[in-house]
């Protein structure tokens, strides 16, 4: 169970690479789940230039742990990962990242949108957007999943 | 009472600061120490509260030493 | 929209590398939702050895591409990718992969789920496993998802 | 009618062969093929049918020159 908050920018896929690389998890799983959110250059009607990610250091890392035990009290979780950026983005750049290692794929597919509704619902992290035709927005909430 | 209040987002601009040190009486309110920070300032709607990184209602009370945070919505991911 | 049939073995986050990379998606997706299936040393009490996987070209990519279209026109995906190994695999490899691109988060995860039942539920892909024990034995069914 | 007929996995194995050519009646049905390639064996049970590589009932007819395909349930993915 892994929780990065970066805030340099990331490739998802390499990420899972070196991680997968690394870990112990031999040929225990059959099964993983990817869920990859990255920067849109359009939203709610503007275009959008570049965004800043804040987030409440030690609260959110101490949540997202939180959302993970509760994932692996629910589902036969053999690992997971979570890695979300924070700081300046641009338009493409992954946000965050949460992979699902288990022995069968519908604990995998039902933990991996699990971490991901409780992290966008309760995750102490907040976007303010740079839009293309000036000025600054916070994004007051988001979508429902 | 000694209480570390911090504010995130929006709510820092709005604040024009990152955090306050109040003081408290003897089982105060998360409410309690709002309105000690922000004096005539209603807490906005929708705001969300945390005492020590978990989350609270405003009615909680908290003790010596707490870091009590607000902050809008999150909107991660 | 693409689909391999690989005899090869892959790594499915450098497929996916490349695959993003090379693609022209730009900054329109905001959403990626991947499922990779392995092979496990284990299945129904036994350890498995090695596994072939037989398909029935001409077929497999034709049922394939169409339950991509069914996700398509049922959610608004930007872009999928499927790729499956066919041929000797041995115990971790990679089996599948499933990827999809979309603008939110829902018709991601919806619909890479639903390619993955569709496929393990109709596509003429057959399993052999070679048991450690001695012997080979043929996959007699998936799993429902 | 001549129908070109494949078998796969187990049942390829079961049969001892990957592929028949047979002659059949004008209007006969997958049921038919199976039953001209097969002799007395009967269709297993759960075996699945396609027609140039779309799925089939037993019951679908066939034209000459049709590819005609007998399987195991599918164990891909």
């Amino acid at each position: 169970m892994t929780i990065v908050i970066r805030p340099q920018a990331f490739d998802p896929w390499q990420e899972l690479q070196d991680y997968q690389r690394a870990s112990k998890l031999g040929a225990s799983f059959g099964a993983t789940a990817v869920f990859v959110g990255s920067m849109r250059d359009f939203n709610e009607g503007e275009t959008v230039q570049a965004m800043r990610l804040e987030h409440y250091q030690g609260m959110t890392e101490r949540h997202l742990e939180k959302i993970c035990q509760q994932a692996q009290s629910r589902w036969d979780m053999l690992d997971c990962l979570i890695v979300h950026r924070v700081g300046e983005l641009r338009p493409s750049d992954p946000i965050v990242l949460v992979a699902v290692w288990s022995a069968h794929r519908a604990a995998a597919f039902d933990a991996s949108r699990f971490l991901m509704e409780e992290l966008k619902s309760s995750a102490p992290f907040w976007k303010k957007e740079q839009l293309a035709a000036g000025g600054g927005r916070w994004v007051e909430k988001n979508s429902p999943g | 009472m000694s209480i570390q209040v911090r504010y995130f987002a929006a709510l820092r601009e709005r604040m024009g600061r990152e955090h306050d040190q109040v003081d408290v009486f003897p089982e105060a309110t998360v409410a309690a120490v709002w309105a000690r920070a922000a004096g005539d300032t209603p807490l906005p709607t929708n705001t969300l509260c945390a005492v020590n990184m978990e989350y609270a209602e405003p009615s909680a009370s908290v003790r010596d030493g707490d870091e009590v945070a607000f902050f809008p919505p999150v909107t991660g991911g």
